[in-house]
């Protein structure tokens, strides 16, 4: 299975091909100068511009068509899905907390069947990659779910979630440790020729050997990070301030912490990265891209506004124009430590 | 009497999105918008009246706008306020807010000029009772029913819209508006003179204004005479096709609005509160609990919902 | 080794009774009204109040005097000692973030000498607990520095720090997995009769084991938890930001993350819990201890004002008038999970 | 010719703790109190003139405070600031500041009657030119030594506390003031009617206002007549006991300075900046690297400092 093939065979090929349109180059709106090449690979996966839409924080795309451009986005990664549909957990489901944001939506969603009758259908129409975030609770489930949104077409690529925090005995169970998370892995790396990425979870003594496992077992690329385990509580009911009592914090507060697991993970595995983790600017992208990453995700900053990958994908743009930067494989992991160390 | 489910559907997140009926969600989709602060005016100690220029399309009674805070201020996410006022052709939007916490208290700093970023109009409006009539055949005599708000501390922005709106309405298809206003004590009885209805009752828990009760009892007491239930709105003389309720304000005034509803079988609308992210139905994070231990989005499905299909043990505002 | 004698042979006992002061009850200033007990007993050291000055952010305790009522705080825990002086690490130090402090000093401290020939005779002078911070890169500079402080007199506690992110080869290696800290703590165990607290490190992926290794190894309780591992990047020198590389988060972004170790720990062992992690006012401190913390700890809060721990312990004052409380024991632990949980 | 050692005691971190001498750092120690905004005037487009109310011992020139933000605003830190002027029986404190990232934008938003908190006066002082004359025996004469103050940018405001001082000490025993102050252009040049100096010389880089020239271009420029190894300030004839060179500035500008205080051999006192948490000395945050690889506290040791005690191969800023 060469990365040759798998490029070949991913719909976006056919489609951006029936349309005539190139899907490489992305204009920063007026000016006759020549661009800077945005586009990034991830496995054979091209993606327009490295900035992604993260699991659950646009649910599958079909509400913000009016706020989002998804033409600027290199990717739209749908919410997790479970095969069976999930209510999701008690309320409340959200608590802001100092740069941050606590969810445990307890990874409520459509299901496979409601997945794949109502909501592929409309996601092939979209323009944008889209990446299919696959859960479970058990082995089963993961194969389940990758296994029949393979056989339907239209997702691009599949991002494996072994890093929810928020469901009991699922999800983060997987990702935290080096073996559970290869296991999983395995499994599912023969179910499919489109990219298979592996969301990692922050929450482990070592994230560089859950990497290390999960791209031996074949993973094209790793998710970094999921969200930090973390609790809050109410004073006057003394009742945690969300429903399913501890949540995943998100947002510019792990910013510092994302970083510091990106880089370990690209210290560790030569496999692409895609961070995650507090990116709302594009400095905040500019920096995982010097640690390592090949692309980023933006989860949290949306909620400020839905123009925020826009902005960053623009402020990307500005910068590699002024540092006259061509690509962004220019800029990948050129971190340098001090002269001091 | 159980209310009968009104012609208004209020279904699972799902089955929603496939039914989705343009005349009940407003029809344009929401914007994100820079708004710029036109009036920031404190009306009493922790209550303020934003004034704010922004092109959106046009938003309707129960709308909220998510509002976002400037960049140098702690809060991360936007906050929700429900639409007081909005005059698209003049780009005024207002806001009727409480600083109670560190996003509200960074907003009422704000002066003239200082811009925000919005998103909206966002969820699903009040009904016009007239939309709300059991039997098509109610609306027949030309009367529509008599619409009773019933406000609590700031839940009174929403029903004030609501309220001007019917008022406006072309060739009198809306009946009648009883607007009960409650407060803890009369100097937070700050927007009595905005309220524009058939007639406007108070009520304060210490008597300070009006009746000395609490909003629902002031409801009650009201009862008797018109019968809302046979929608004999006092000085009418005709029968009209009965009441419908309207309720804005604290969780437990609304669990006990829901309750005189069903008590007396009238339809009943509710504004419910849950702390939300994304306003827009995608991040799941305001789910509140409908009967039958279903979920519901405050931001997509509501925040206006039908009382009776509430899950009120569960609801405990935002 | 009893709690009883262990209490009896701490120093404070007998400077207490010398200057016939009681340590037990803390003024809130005016009124007659009976005051709520806000001591605590941490094995068998008694703390007038439940907070505490962290390590690192008041030295040893000399320049603060003019700034902060040292009798307002239950202990002043001491930077971190090391047997041999320490310079530090390479500049710049401090990075601020999001509701965050990224710092790496790298134990800058006067190393063990320095600190018995001039800090401790000061510290003695104080009428605040002391809780001697102990650092290291073997087990031998742990055993070092604690017996020669132990023979020297002075100290009420020691803590030892395992769990210092910003040294190579030192402290963090030791608190990230429950074997070594057990290590550690076997070795010092026999040779205090001081009250030993364990300062454990976040970055694991299950402190709950750390914890109860230790306390299996006779730690008398836990400091939980240390910073957090964090990066952040120079986009216009493509330098790491902090002189060290990676630095440790602290302050009001951390809370939430730390309250959940907090929870992990007290959830598994029995020892009194230490909290630590952005904690700036008294709701900060009643969440931990509503999870189950004895004590805490205020560090990056008193960059902001050294007043920070004075504030807190009116505060927890002020709640305890409120609800009714005579002493904290009615409130540690005392979180409840949601019905619907 | 290298210059000797000063009489202003300049060691590592721990020896200085058993060896402070009080008349070097200030008398009073530092205090945290509430400092309310009287006047915030822009001066330029990111320049301001922060005028605050606050009681706090005497400062003196070189010392700084550090300033905590309004509890709404996202910084987290307080940042330090020099102070400019400081009157305690007006409980007057002046800073200067420029508006560059997020925690001095915010202060540029404060209004009059806003609350900051406030530790200082910390740090170390400029020492007066006699206090550094290098043999007792120069001063015999009655003749102060020459002071040079350079200031770059927003390093004016220390210098011109420093001038002012030395105006008003007592009996003369303060020699002549020259004051170099340079910018990029005349915009920025906002504090020269504040300067009060025996001289005052000026530079831009863009030529827009006194001489085109970085203001060590300007230094060497003015350094022929008088000549300040000698001490002979211009007008004056009698022959002085040498000068003394004082920066305030960007990092590279003191690098400079550096290089010529040692070239011609005159003592050199300069502010660095380091980024700080706790200003006090306690928390090791702000060291710099002093030559023979010691870390010096700028927050406690400095932020002034002898130039030749620096490395300035590894000194960058904050
Ligand atoms: C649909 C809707 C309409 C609303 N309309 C109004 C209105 O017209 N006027 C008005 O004053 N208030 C209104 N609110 C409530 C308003 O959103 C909150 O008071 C505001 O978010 C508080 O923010 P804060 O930062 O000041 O308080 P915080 O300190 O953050 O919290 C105070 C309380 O506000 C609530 N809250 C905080 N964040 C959110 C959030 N993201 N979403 C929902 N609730 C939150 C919580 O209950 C919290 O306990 C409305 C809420 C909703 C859901
Ligand atoms: C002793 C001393 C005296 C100073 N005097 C003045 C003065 O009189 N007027 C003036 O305008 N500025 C002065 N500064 C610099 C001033 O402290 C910084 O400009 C200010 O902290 C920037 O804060 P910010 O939030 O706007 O910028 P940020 O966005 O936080 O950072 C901008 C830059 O400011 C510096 N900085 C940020 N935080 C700190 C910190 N805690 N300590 C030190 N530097 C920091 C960093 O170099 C950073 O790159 C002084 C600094 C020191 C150390
Ligand atoms: C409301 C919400 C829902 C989320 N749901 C999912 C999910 O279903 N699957 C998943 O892999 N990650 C989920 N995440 C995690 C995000 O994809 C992302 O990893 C995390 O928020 C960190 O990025 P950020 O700081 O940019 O938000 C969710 C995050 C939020 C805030
Ligand atoms: C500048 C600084 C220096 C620190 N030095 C030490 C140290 O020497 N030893 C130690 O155990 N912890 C040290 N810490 C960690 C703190 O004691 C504390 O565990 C951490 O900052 C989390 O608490 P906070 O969020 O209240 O700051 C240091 C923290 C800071 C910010
Ligand atoms: S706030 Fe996101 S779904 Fe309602
Ligand atoms: S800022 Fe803490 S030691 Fe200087």
């Amino acid at each position: 299975m060469s990365r040759q093939r798998r490029e070949s065979t991913t719909p976006a090929q056919g489609r951006r091909g029936s349309r005539g349109r190139p899907a490489r180059s992305v204009s920063a709106g007026a000016g006759g100068a020549r661009l800077p090449d945005l586009s990034v690979r991830i496995a054979g996966l091209r993606l327009s511009t490295p900035v992604l839409l993260a699991s659950g924080v646009a649910g599958y795309g079909e509400e913000m068509g009016e706020v989002v451009d998804l033409n600027r986005v290199g990717a739209i990664v749908t919410k997790t899905l479970t095969p069976e549909e999930r209510a999701g957990n008690p309320p409340p489901r959200l608590f802001e907390t100092p740069a941050g944001l606590m969810n445990n939506i307890g990874l409520a969603n459509v299901g496979l069947e409601g997945f794949l009758a109502e909501v592929l259908p409309q996601l092939k129409r979209h323009r944008t990659r889209i990446v299919v975030s696959v859960g479970g609770f058990s082995l089963r489930d993961y194969e389940k779910v990758l296994a029949s949104v393979d056989a339907a077409g239209g997702a691009h690529a599949f991002e494996i979630n072994v890093s929810c925090p928020n469901v009991r005995a699922g999800g983060i169970h997987f990702g935290c440790s080096a073996s559970r998370a290869a296991r999983v892995v395995r499994a599912l790396r023969p179910l499919t020729a489109l990219p298979l990425l592996v969301k990692l979870t922050p929450n482990v003594t070592d994230i560089g050997s859950v990497a290390a496992a999960c791209v031996s077992e074949g993973a094209d690329g790793l998710t970094v990070a999921n969200t930090y385990t973390a609790l809050a509580v109410d004073l006057r009911t003394r009742r945690p301030r969300l429903g399913g009592v501890t949540g995943g914090l998100s947002g510019p507060a792990v910013k510092p912490l994302s970083l510091a697991k990106v880089w370990e993970v690209t210290s560790r595995v030569k496999a692409p990265v895609i961070a995650c983790g507090g990116i709302s600017t594009a400095e905040d992208a500019l920096e995982y891209i010097v640690v390592g990453a090949t692309a980023v995700q933006v989860g949290t900053a949306c909620f400020r506004s839905f123009k925020t990958p826009e902005l960053i994908v623009n402020g990307i743009i500005a910068y590699m124009k002024e540092n006259s930067l061509s690509s962004l494989q220019e800029l990948r992991g050129t971190m340098t430590l001090a002269p001091a160390e | 009497m159980k209310p009968r489910k009104t012609a208004v559907p209020q279904t699972s997140a799902r089955r929603r999105r496939r039914a989705d009926a343009p005349s009940v969600v407003a029809g344009a989709p929401p914007v994100e918008a820079v708004a710029e602060v036109r009036r920031n005016t404190a009306l009493s100690a922790d209550a303020f009246l934003l004034d704010l220029m922004v092109d959106m399309p046009a938003a309707l009674p129960g709308q909220f706008v998510m509002l976002g805070l400037p960049d140098g201020a702690a809060p991360l996410l936007r906050r929700p306020f429900s639409v007081m006022g909005h005059d698209p052709s003049r780009k005024s939007l207002e806001i009727h807010y409480s600083a109670r916490g560190a996003g509200t208290r960074v907003l009422s700093e704000l002066r003239p000029g200082h811009k925000l970023g919005l998103l909206g109009p966002l969820g699903r409006h009040f009904p016009q009772a007239a939309e709300v009539a059991r039997r098509p055949a109610d609306l027949e005599g030309g009367l529509a029913p008599l619409s009773v708000l019933v406000a609590g501390g700031r839940g009174t922005a929403p029903l004030i819209f609501f309220a001007e709106r019917a008022r406006r309405s072309v060739g009198g298809s809306s009946g009648p508006v009883l607007f009960l206003a409650g407060a803890r004590t009369a100097a937070q009885l700050v927007l009595l003179d905005r309220i524009h209805a058939t007639e406007v009752f108070v009520s304060t828990d210490d008597g300070s204004a009006g009746k000395k009760d609490t909003v629902i009892g002031l409801l009650k007491s009201l009862d008797g005479q018109p019968d809302f239930a046979l929608g004999a709105a006092g000085r009418e003389t005709r029968r009209r096709p009965g009441a419908v309720l309207y309720g804005c304000g604290p969780a437990g005034m609304l669990r006990e609005l829901h309750s005189y509803a069903e008590s007396r079988g009238l339809p009943c609308f509710v504004s419910l509160e849950a702390r939300m992210a994304c306003g827009l139905g995608v991040c799941q994070g305001c789910a509140v609990r409908l009967t039958g231990s279903r979920y519901a989005l405050v931001c997509k499905e509501g925040p206006v919902f039908e009382s009776c299909l509430v899950d009120w043990a569960q609801y405990e505002g935002a």
